[in-house]
């Protein structure tokens, strides 16, 4: 079946559904979900979105959030894209709040804010309270309230659908080629312009905080028809989360006074950070935990820290963080207001992704050449405000900010691009996917091959990394490629087949999963969430640089010709220097 | 340390494609002990039979997808601890009320429509401030439950108002009615008044409580559908 | 009443009926506790002609049957329709048993009224003569 | 294709709130069927002593002394239920429904056995004398 609208967002989270309000105003939107809107992984933030509104630290400037994020970005951030996000933050939250957003409040009933780990005041002098929060769903007040301004401006919904295929010719995108999960069945859908907002690819990995949707289909989509994917090798692996499940244990319980202790019962982030403690940014805690566990001194000699918040006391715990306290209840098994949680760095944030400037058009190249009527915005785009690591709470206002931006480009741009036609082969990708999948017997499981993936990525990827692991990964990750192609699944089914969907998903993680650890191996040196062993220093003069990775002929080409962007808009921008806390 | 133990689930499968009538196929496998019901689903549909179908994203209680009726009762099943759960076999059963578009999985458009019905977004007629609009603490617990729910439908379907009219707009739609009729920026009540005070509306509630015993988030349908009621009596008079 | 009959049919509304239903209720309480007091409890368990009829003829008891009888009425026709909408979808079928059932508690609050009304010692006196006088000597009586 | 639904009241666990609610709907009902025999009969007092008197020896009879235990058992958990619902309804008691339903419970019980013994002596008495258990019309 064939739909044409005006234009196609994929994705319905922060990012895809503010696209959508904006776009729906005055055009024919269609956004397309493999999950209902409304359980897109945006839900799953906890923490807080990121505004300068200064209405506890009242002397928070925008300058502040900028190098905050500069820093936190180990400079490889583009710093005009940080300016206008910072810039234009406290308009989009207050935007939020006046579509109804219910934030917690101050008892002047303002907006409340918290501090989270890597934001100051005054360059670094002291924490400030900039994370404007709801209780600890933040991300889900936040998702719901722009889902029911979606509804209230007839957003068409194609909810469950799941894109196989972007169409793309000539440097324009045409499409989508989307499976109809209920029914099952190919659907196409094209228009002027197509954005992605697909959210990000932690499912790479056996310990993350992310989604089961979290395959970061948006990338291997658009790798898949010769675009480049950037900075893959930057992923964070966030210090709090579950052992062994990894679900998230907010920064806000750390935030709000949670400390960390290790098999001795010490505080030993005062070893790494001495003076933001535990508030330190996320990949420097994430690190200390690991070299804590490595060195003998994880709980019970297991890979696990004690996450300890029972001195905040019930009343606090239950007023600021309910869910966290839920959550180790049904999780972990433990009660937070008289034990310690059972944490390890969990993978929990991709920078990476589908490069794009800051009006979110994807680029294609080094020298950032536009693709006409593509967009991408949220966690599957790198517009690159986060560079090497992503500052807490700085990724839903990118959601959110950008794609506000990427509603009002398109909204910009729709009338002067004209409705492309579909080439005939226009079903080719996606009909070949499906079939091969269906009609393949080589008796290799999706289950086995995604957990031997995400086992070796946790092991030979993840927080620390060296030659010989990335070496002995890219192997792996071949390997699995290969026995893909004996792939077999047992529903042959049209109705709510998730077999073959889960098959796809896996395809996807295959794909973009050789880019992660090619990035990782090519880029010798330490950098934000990018930690090698080997090569533990920082090289501006080789890597102050973006990795763009191609997918071609099966392998894949990396390049590090993409500079980056050292200026802000209005900002000079600031100098590269060592990232200490 | 594989703490492990052996349970059965016995699981309602249902594909309208190839079967006439639902039956129940029980699955027996070795359960680790911090897992839950939806990880022993993931391990069914891993490694022992692909064709289950069921919904999950998340995995911890905040996308609403994983709703199901376990051993009787609606719940998460990414929340439900197995260790807890006593009884062998474990009867998994989708959401009552809704269609089956295959095993667990059910047809959630209704319940979005319902939802779609009490118009879940801010009326405010006046120009916004430049800056937020004020709202105390206080206002903003008031609304704490409407918010914090994750549209999971284990309300709505455990409801037996809801089984017999379709058309009831159900405890969730009537929570999040609640949530924006009560939120002090809000003055849309008016606007909500047909669809609330309506054959389908908040008069099909008798109490019975199902909603607030399902709700796996502990909030309270039950109570903010007293307190509309009330509201809209008040509206009335 | 007739314009409850005609709202209950409708799509709209249902507030007035649902407050009634409360209120209603509540009346019932004590209404229904007072009868039972009277009529079973106070009195040995049997019911007389002669007690019936003493009680009645006093005015506040009179206003007491006529209330507890108007609540009750309400209150049951009330219930019968919460029921029908429950249930009953199809809108002929549904209008046509709303109907019904307001049209039986019409049928009973007249019935009710008529007999809490009529009631009086003196005024039954004439009442029998002028039946026996019809019926003839035989009459009605035993 | 086909279409099927989980049904609710054969596969849902059957609850407090939900038991209760069943009880409530059905002595509702039997309530309106009774007070529509009740008017009715009571109306025979128009005709006059000797109707009414014949009326109530049919109607007082021991069988129906028997089955007004029941009534009243209607009315007693009829009456308390709904003072549970209406305080659901207007004084937030939806978390404490639970024991509330046992207090009225308790309550209604200690009531139906006060008040049922009392009508059960009165048949049984009734009996003593004499009075057929099953009446008939005009005996
Ligand atoms: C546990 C957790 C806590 C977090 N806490 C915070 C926090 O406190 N503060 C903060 O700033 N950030 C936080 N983040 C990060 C932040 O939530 C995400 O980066 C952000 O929400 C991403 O939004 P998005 O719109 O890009 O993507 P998502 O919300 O992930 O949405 C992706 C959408 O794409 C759709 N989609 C994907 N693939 C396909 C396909 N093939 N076909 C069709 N549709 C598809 C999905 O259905 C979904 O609707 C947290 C993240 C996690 C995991
Ligand atoms: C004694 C005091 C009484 C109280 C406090 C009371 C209370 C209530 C309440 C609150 C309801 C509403 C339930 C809902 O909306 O779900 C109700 C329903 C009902 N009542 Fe009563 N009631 C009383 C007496 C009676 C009597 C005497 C009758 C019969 C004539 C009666 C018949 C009904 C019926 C049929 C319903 C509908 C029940 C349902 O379907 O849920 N009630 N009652
Ligand atoms: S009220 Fe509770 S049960 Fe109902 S949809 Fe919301 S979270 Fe789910
Ligand atoms: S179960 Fe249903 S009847 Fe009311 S209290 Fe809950 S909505
Ligand atoms: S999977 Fe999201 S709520 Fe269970």
């Amino acid at each position: 079946m064939i739909h044409r609208h005006d234009v196609i967002i994929i994705g319905a989270g922060l990012a895809g559904s503010r696209a959508a309000v904006e776009i729906g105003k005055v055009a024919d939107v269609a956004v397309l979900s493999k999950v209902y809107p409304s359980r897109s992984h945006s839900g799953a933030a906890q923490g807080g979105v990121a505004a300068s509104l200064g209405n506890i630290s009242v002397t928070d400037r925008w300058e502040f959030h900028m190098f905050d994020t500069v820093k936190g970005s180990d400079y490889l951030g583009d710093q005009d894209a940080i300016e206008l996000m910072v810039r234009e933050a406290p308009e989009t939250v207050i935007e939020m709040e006046h579509w109804g957003c219910p934030f917690s409040r101050t008892e002047e009933g303002k907006i409340a804010q918290r501090k989270f780990g890597g934001h100051t005041l005054e360059f670094g002098r002291e924490a400030a309270l900039r994370a404007c929060y709801s209780a600890d769903f933040t991300g889900h007040v936040l998702l719901h309230t722009l889902h029911e301004q979606c509804l209230k401006h007839n957003v068409n919904f194609y909810s469950e659908f799941q894109v196989l295929s972007l169409i793309f010719r000539d440097g324009r995108a045409i499409g989508v080629v989307a499976w109809d999960m209920v029914h099952g069945g190919l659907h196409t859908f094209y228009g002027r312009a197509v954005m992605f907002g697909t959210g990000g690819y932690g499912r790479a990995f056996k310990i993350t905080s992310n989604a089961h949707a979290n395959t970061g289909d948006g990338l291997a989509l658009v790798s898949r028809i010769g675009l480049p994917i950037q900075d893959m090798e930057f992923v964070q692996f966030h210090p709090t989360g579950l052992y062994k499940s990894g679900i998230l244990v907010t920064e806000g319980a750390r935030g709000e006074g949670g400390h960390l202790k290790n098999s001795e019962g010490r505080r030993f982030m005062e070893d790494y950070a001495p003076t933001l403690m535990e508030l330190a940014p996320r990949d420097m805690v994430a690190r200390a935990m690991q070299q804590e566990i490595d060195e003998g001194r994880g709980i019970d000699g297991e890979d696990k820290i004690h996450l300890d918040v029972s001195h905040l006391g019930e009343q606090r715990l239950m007023e600021r963080l309910p869910q966290i306290t839920e959550l180790a209840m049904n999780f972990a098994g433990v009660d937070p207001r008289v034990e310690p949680i059972p944490i390890q760095p969990t993978a929990h944030y991709s920078m990476g992704g589908i490069p794009a400037n800051e009006n979110t058009r994807v680029t294609m190249d080094a020298n950032r050449t536009e693709a006409v009527g593509l967009y991408a915005a949220g966690e599957c785009s790198c517009i690159s405000v986060h560079g090497a690591n992503r500052l807490g709470t700085n990724s839903l206002l990118e959601a959110l900010l950008f794609g506000r931006r990427a509603g009002k480009q398109i909204v910009e741009d729709v009338h002067d691009l004209e409705f492309p036609n579909l080439p005939p082969d226009y079903e080719d990708a996606a009909r070949g996917e499906i079939e091969f999948i269906r009609n393949n017997r080589g008796g290799e499981k999706v289950g086995t091959l995604r957990g031997e993936l995400q086992d070796s990525m946790m092991i030979d990827c993840g927080v620390f990394r060296t030659k010989e692991q990335l070496q002995k990964q890219k192997e792996k990750v071949a390997e699995l490629a290969d026995r893909f192609r004996h792939i077999q699944i047992d529903d042959n089914g049209d109705q709510f087949n998730t077999d073959l969907l889960e098959a796809i998903e896996l395809g996807h993680l295959l794909d973009f999963s050789g880019a992660i650890v090619e990035g990782a191996l090519l880029r010798e040196e330490s950098r934000g969430g990018h930690y090698r062993k080997d090569f533990p220093k920082r090289d501006d003069d080789k890597f102050l640089r973006h990795t763009l990775a191609w997918k071609r002929n099966g392998d894949w080409e990396l390049t590090f010709e993409k500079e980056v962007v050292l200026k802000g808009v209005s900002h000079p921008g600031f100098e590269p220097k060592e990232r200490k806390y | 340390m594989a703490d492990t133990s052996q349970r059965s689930f016995r699981i309602f499968r249902f594909n309208p494609e190839t079967d006439d009538k639902p039956y129940y196929q029980t699955y027996e496998i070795e359960v680790e002990s911090w897992w839950t019901v939806l990880d022993a689903l993931n391990e069914i549909k891993w490694f022992v039979d692909g064709t289950l179908s069921y919904r999950r994203s998340c995995r911890h209680g905040i996308c609403g997808s994983c709703a199901m009726m376990i051993n009787g009762l609606n719940d998460l099943a990414c929340e439900k601890q197995i260790k807890l759960i006593r009884r062998n076999p474990i009867t998994i059963d989708p959401l009552p009320g809704f269609e089956i578009h295959k095993d667990l999985a059910v047809d959630m458009d209704p319940f979005y429509k319902a939802l779609k019905r009490v118009k879940p977004w801010l009326i405010n007629n006046d120009p916004p401030p430049s800056r937020e609009r004020i709202q105390s603490p206080e206002q903003f617990h008031l609304i704490g439950d409407g918010i914090a729910c994750i549209l999971c439908a284990a309300c709505t379907s455990s409801c037996p108002s809801y089984w017999s009219d379709e058309e009831y707009l159900g405890p969730a739609a009537l929570l999040k009615a609640y949530r924006y009729s009560f939120d002090s920026r809000d003055q849309g009540l008016g606007d909500r008044i047909d669809a609330l005070d309506n054959r389908h509306g908040l008069w099909r509630c008798h109490k019975i409580t199902n909603c607030f015993h399902a709700c796996p988030k502990n909030l309270n349908p039950t109570e903010a559908i007293s307190r509309l009621q009330r509201r809209v009596i008040e509206e009335k008079t | 009443m007739l314009s409850m009959l005609k709202r209950s049919g409708t799509k709209s509304g249902g507030s007035t009926a649902w407050i009634w239903q409360r209120i209603t209720g509540l009346v019932l309480v004590v209404t229904l506790f007072l009868h039972y007091l009277f009529l079973h409890f106070l009195n040995g368990g049997t019911v007389t002609w002669e007690e019936v009829t003493q009680r009645l003829s006093s005015p506040l008891f009179k206003m007491i049957d006529l209330t507890f009888l108007v609540a009750a009425l309400f209150h049951a026709g009330q219930g019968l329709v919460i029921n029908i909408h429950d249930y009953v979808h199809r809108p002929g079928w549904r209008v046509t048993l709303v109907t019904l059932a307001w049209l039986l508690m019409l049928t009973l609050l007249i019935t009710g009224t008529v007999t809490i009304v009529t009631l009086e010692p003196a005024y039954i006196d004439q009442l029998q003569l002028g039946a026996a006088q019809a019926v003839g000597a035989g009459g009605v009586a035993r | 294709m086909g279409s099927l639904r989980t049904r609710g009241f054969s596969h849902y666990r059957w609850q407090t709130g939900q038991v209760a609610w069943l009880l409530h709907r059905i002595t509702g009902l039997a309530l309106v069927l009774y007070i529509t025999m009740h008017i009715w009969v009571v109306s025979s007092l128009q005709l006059g002593e000797g109707p009414f008197e014949a009326t109530m020896a049919f109607v007082q009879s021991p069988l129906f002394r028997f089955l007004e235990v029941g009534l009243f058992f209607c009315v007693i958990y009829h009456a308390l239920n709904g003072l549970r619902v209406i305080a659901i309804d207007f004084l937030g008691a939806t978390e404490k429904h639970v024991p509330i339903f046992w207090v009225l419970v308790v309550v209604g019980g200690v009531l139906w056995v006060i008040g049922g013994a009392d009508m059960i002596t009165h048949a049984i008495e009734q009996m003593n004398h004499g009075d057929p258990f099953f009446p008939s019309l005009g005996g």
